[in-house]
């Protein structure tokens, strides 16, 4: 099906005008709901995605509680009205995998020993999807954990790579997910030195997987000094609000 | 099985303090009875749906969106348009919310919302028809509410109408036995623009556009939509209560007053400023 | 669609026979079911409906539980051979609503505070469905709570009215409440002066809506009188049977 | 998964007080070990449906309705009607039924009694075929149980066949690719009228159409469906418990002759009074 | 449609060579999974069926304990693959029912008091389905429970009989089950002289109900014997590794 | 929602022992970290199904069958053929399976088993097409886990792959407007054969092939999945913990090394030892 799609310009630009190693525009806020004790906004591409943290509350029933830290339940859905085609509501496969993906990646930073019994919620809404929205929907609930003041060890910052029509490329839209080689969702934070998300389809030797996850590495670099200043730029309102 | 519900309690002196308020004609926000909250409407906010507003009412935050496409007509109504309205009260809005299959709030909420857009006539379904019978155009409505504070009504339908508003039907030929999609776009017609209005009940005050701790404080609320002509495509008391048939009469008069106000400020960007 | 459907004869009448504000026969009886604490079957026209109430009793699981009052469970449920065509035994979204129109409906009657930490469960099952079966339903379940002793501050009887080729009538069959303009379903207690049920849709101005809504008043204390009678009925056979 | 069911606790007292009665061949209610309780039928019950009956056994209640429609044969009986049994335990008729998805009980009741009514072929479903491959008649038997005092599947087999007895089926004529129903109507044929006989085996002992507390009481029972030719067509041992293959062979017997009797006052209706 | 399918060659003897009261080939294997407390493995014809045992544990949630003996729990259930068609991995009816059956028939074996406040679960996965699947599960879950180490009164073995071309027969093949006339399943301990299963669906008289009952005696006594000898090998192997 | 899985607690003195032994690059089983299990692969063992094989690895015990009939190509890809994996965690299993709708663990399984195969591209697709946008081939690859001691996700590849590597197809004939099957059949052909190295992680050590006690002391495990040309197809990191860059490169270098080795035993009887 592939073949007669046109993911490259004649001057090796890619089908939205970007160079291989080009993050897309991304615009990030922090705390955009009233209710939600944490909660951030994302748009990454034509991607629009919110992310609201509840918690830390009492697990309830106890029997899903645990003595020694709290527990996360995670859930990323997306609206019917995201994709081009209508989504049924109820949760997919892919939706039940990509939570469990999602909480397995967020666990990590989150000082779990400090809440005994309780349990955090993490919700992750996609109002439009663009081809890689867990990767942002990562980026987006890490900071509304942030923002509902749940002590962590650090952020992590997340982005797609992968290869399509035989290059190596962060960042892919819809289009290069869709007719692309390989996808590689990669969450990293740059202070630990360390990946929390990782996941691929498609096909790469070693080399290119390599290689793929040393553009990773540059480009949640890029992204985590865009969530501190999100944040920093939500803790200041808030000062002023003081 | 529908069961009491259980609010969240809102602290006695707080119920206290929404009575006491009522009683001089207050309100904890520092609204009057039969005033509503500000109201901003974001239009196309889903670049991916046909057609979709983003409606904030004070606090309470409502996306809508509209999705088109073509189905089967229903074996009743064969050259009839289908129009479904969902709405998905997601959990990121209000820790009363709970993942899962929709609750009877929500499904109480899109069958309200439902029911004003299709009594109202606001879309003309007869001319959604493409091949009778066998093929006519699909609008899904679907409704999220991302942040909830108190009448999701009142601005549900807000959104709804807006996303209806703006949306643009995209053409289908028919050749031969198939049907095929083309480039082309045209507006959907837009007859009505109608408005809901939801009253609290705290004893035997009330208050238009309760937000969430009057919701919660009230014995009851009412419903009711109001047409661009005055008059009235549906009613709902919701919750427990009682009313008196003279307050239903009041509420009706009060309805029409406030209507014609809140559709001139709900649909601006539809009518161009004139309601 | 409507237009070929014949709503009034020429000499005015209803399609049925009826006049505007004429209600259909009612037979009403209280104490139908055996295991049930209390019961009420109703017919009205072709409608043809089964009240049953259970408890109070422990609100288990106790989480449900209110510790001030009783709390009410209610199911209205049609059974699948009651409408023209099968209909599906699970519930649908339109039963879903009613469960808790009707519930609503029942709570301002019954002195919940007796009660505290336990639960009363409403039965409603439509045999056969004519229109209005929700205040039928509603008029039956009163009378089974009633029946199960369960102390009330009053009964309600519920009746439709709404619309029909321009006007006002009482107590709508399917074929009104389908091709007619308007329906309104109007719970009414003549002593409290209360409305505990209040629906409509369709379309009726504002003076339309008070005039269906006096005729409703008026049908409702017609019904409040067969409601009592059916009461005494069943009272003075016990009685006998004493 | 099925689990262990917990029956209501009756009273040691009452248990005692069964079994004392039992060994004098007495019951609770007066009746002999092998006599029925009264049964009342009312025909034509629910008017919306093709067929009805209201069933009382004793104080058992059980309504069957006969709903019937056109459907797509099953690949494998291209030339057969569709016969659907569904029973609906409403909670209603008893503190013990819950709503919700089916019940295993409510699985295994309606599965006994469509097997009764297939294999007795009481219906002869290959005289239901519109057009083979495309277009058979449907019947859906629903049983809604009403009240609940033990003893639900003969109430049901005969409250079923009651309803099938009378069933009119609306004509349908084939033109062209279209299948159109008319306004004529023809009657169902019955070619059987078998009954179930159902047994509780309190320890050694047993009684025939066991009401509830004896159900409760009851280690296990036996259903045994007799046709008009005095053979068998179901058989099933509900609940724990074991029986010697030498009670086994004494029940055939027992339902031979409990059968006639029973088969001539549950379907006096449908008969004429001669079974 | 059965008319033309033939069930019978001309010397008498059954689809697959058998004579009326030959049992098909059995294949018996006590304790062939690691993890379950007691397993067993059946071959009977084609079937092939596993059965494990888990428990006796604590009954949870709490409510569904009994205070004076245990409970059991009991899944049977057929792999998607087990059948010609691709069969649902969600329970059918049919699947309801057996696991249904089936508990019935394990019950009055277990000697239940010995375990008060805790739950045992069978579960019998068919992964190969050939007629007689429900018998060929009960006379392997048996053998599981007495695997897991859990008193029984006795073991039961179970088989189907039935009738064919106006035949009684023993052990019914999938040809047999479709197109003959009548199906009985049964489940005998020969020692307690005690039924613990018994259906039947088809058309028999008085007499073949009788003649087949013997025929499933004679069947389940032989049976019975191989259970007991998988049995011994079971514990001899365990007695050589001990 | 995915909720933090509370793993059964292995006892302390287990875990230290476990990571005790690890420091000594030793293994509780005797192997060493980079030692897989024995593997016994068991050919055909579902005669019903098109293709099946129960696959040991040590004491995990996994059975794949494959059923092949024909369907309706997706709308987007009407030339391929339907490719559908399902893993089902019968609670034979293991204690921690429980009946029921697929759990997430059994949706993470079979999608990257599904992902392996589709992404190697072991099968040709486009080459199960019958009648463009109209019918296709559809193969299920069901999984059933009988006995779980760790590693469900190589296991499963290679019983996936073996099930596959020996379906035959039933050939049908293209009749006007039916499709018939026919007695012939015709060898899937199997375009490569992927292997999957899953590496369970504790502290900073890592052992391939984890049983179940390793895998339930680990912090979080990362699978790779390895074509015959040694290129990646798939790779998921499960589980919670953080890796450092270094150490995926580290893996893939692994990955290449123990594959082939891996690979040529586990599909001995496909390729008749030659890998």
């Amino acid at each position: 099906m592939g073949e007669s799609i046109t993911l490259f310009s004649e001057d090796g630009k890619r089908s939205d005008g970007r160079s291989l190693d080009e993050l897309r525009p991304i615009r990030i806020k922090v705390g955009v709901l009233s209710n939600a004790q944490g909660s951030a906004y994302i748009e990454q591409g034509r991607n629009k995605i919110i992310a609201a943290v509840y918690g830390p509350k009492e697990a309830l029933p106890k029997h899903i509680s645990l003595p020694d830290r709290c527990i996360l339940r995670c859930r990323y859905h997306m609206a019917p009205f995201s994709t081009t085609e209508r989504k049924s509501p109820a949760p997919s496969r892919r939706e039940i995998e990509l939570s469990m993906v999602l909480r397995n990646a967020l666990e990590p930073l989150v000082m779990t020993w400090l809440f005994p019994r309780t349990v955090i919620d993490i919700f992750i809404e996609v109002l439009q999807a663009d081809g890689g929205t867990r990767c942002a929907g990562l980026t987006a609930a890490v900071l509304a954990l942030a923002d509902a003041g749940i002590p962590l060890k650090g952020l992590v910052a997340a982005c797609a790579v992968g290869k399509a029509d035989g290059k190596i490329l962060v960042d892919l839209n819809d289009l290069e997910d869709k007719y692309g080689e390989a996808d590689m969702p990669v969450a990293y934070n740059p202070t630990l030195d360390g990946i929390t998300l990782l996941q691929m389809d498609g096909i790469m030797s070693k080399e290119e997987v390599e290689q793929a996850l040393s553009l990773a590495i540059t480009a949640t670099q890029k992204m985590h000094k865009m969530q501190v200043d999100a944040l920093r730029e939500r803790f200041s309102v808030q000062r002023r609000e003081v | 099985m529908s069961i009491t519900e259980q609010r969240p309690v809102i602290s006695k002196l707080e119920q206290q303090e929404l009575r006491r308020l009522l009683a001089e004609n207050k309100r904890i926000d520092g609204r009057n009875p039969l005033q509503y909250r500000n109201i901003r409407v974001q239009l196309g906010y889903v670049e991916k749906a046909e057609g979709s507003a983003l409606v904030e009412l004070g606090n309470t935050k409502v996306l809508a969106a509209v999705k088109v496409g073509i189905a089967v007509p229903f074996a009743d109504t064969p050259n009839e348009g289908i129009l479904i309205v969902n709405a998905e009260l997601v959990p990121l809005a209000s820790p009363v919310f709970e993942p899962g299959p929709p609750s009877e709030e929500s499904i109480s909420l899109s069958r309200y919302v439902d029911r004003s857009i299709r009594e109202s006539k606001s879309i003309d379904l007869s001319s959604l028809c493409i091949v009778p019978g066998r093929s006519v155009y699909s609008l899904y409505v679907d409704l999220y509410i991302l942040d909830y504070d108190g009448n999701l009504i009142d601005a549900s339908l807000i959104a709804s109408v807006n996303a209806l508003g703006i949306t643009k039907m995209p053409k289908y030929v028919v050749e031969g036995q198939a049907i095929k999609k083309t480039d082309e776009y045209f507006k959907l017609e837009l007859k009505d623009h109608p408005v809901s209005l939801t009253y609290a009940f705290l004893d035997d005050k009330y208050v238009v556009d309760p937000c969430l701790s009057e919701e919660y404080a009230s014995d009851f609320t009412v419903s009711m939509t109001v047409k661009s002509d005055d008059r009235f495509c549906a009613i709902q008391k919701n919750g427990g209560g009682m009313i008196s048939p003279r307050r239903v009469i009041e509420l009706l008069e009060r309805s029409l007053e406030l209507g014609k106000e809140l559709r001139t400020v709900a649909y601006r960007q539809l009518t161009g400023g004139n309601g």
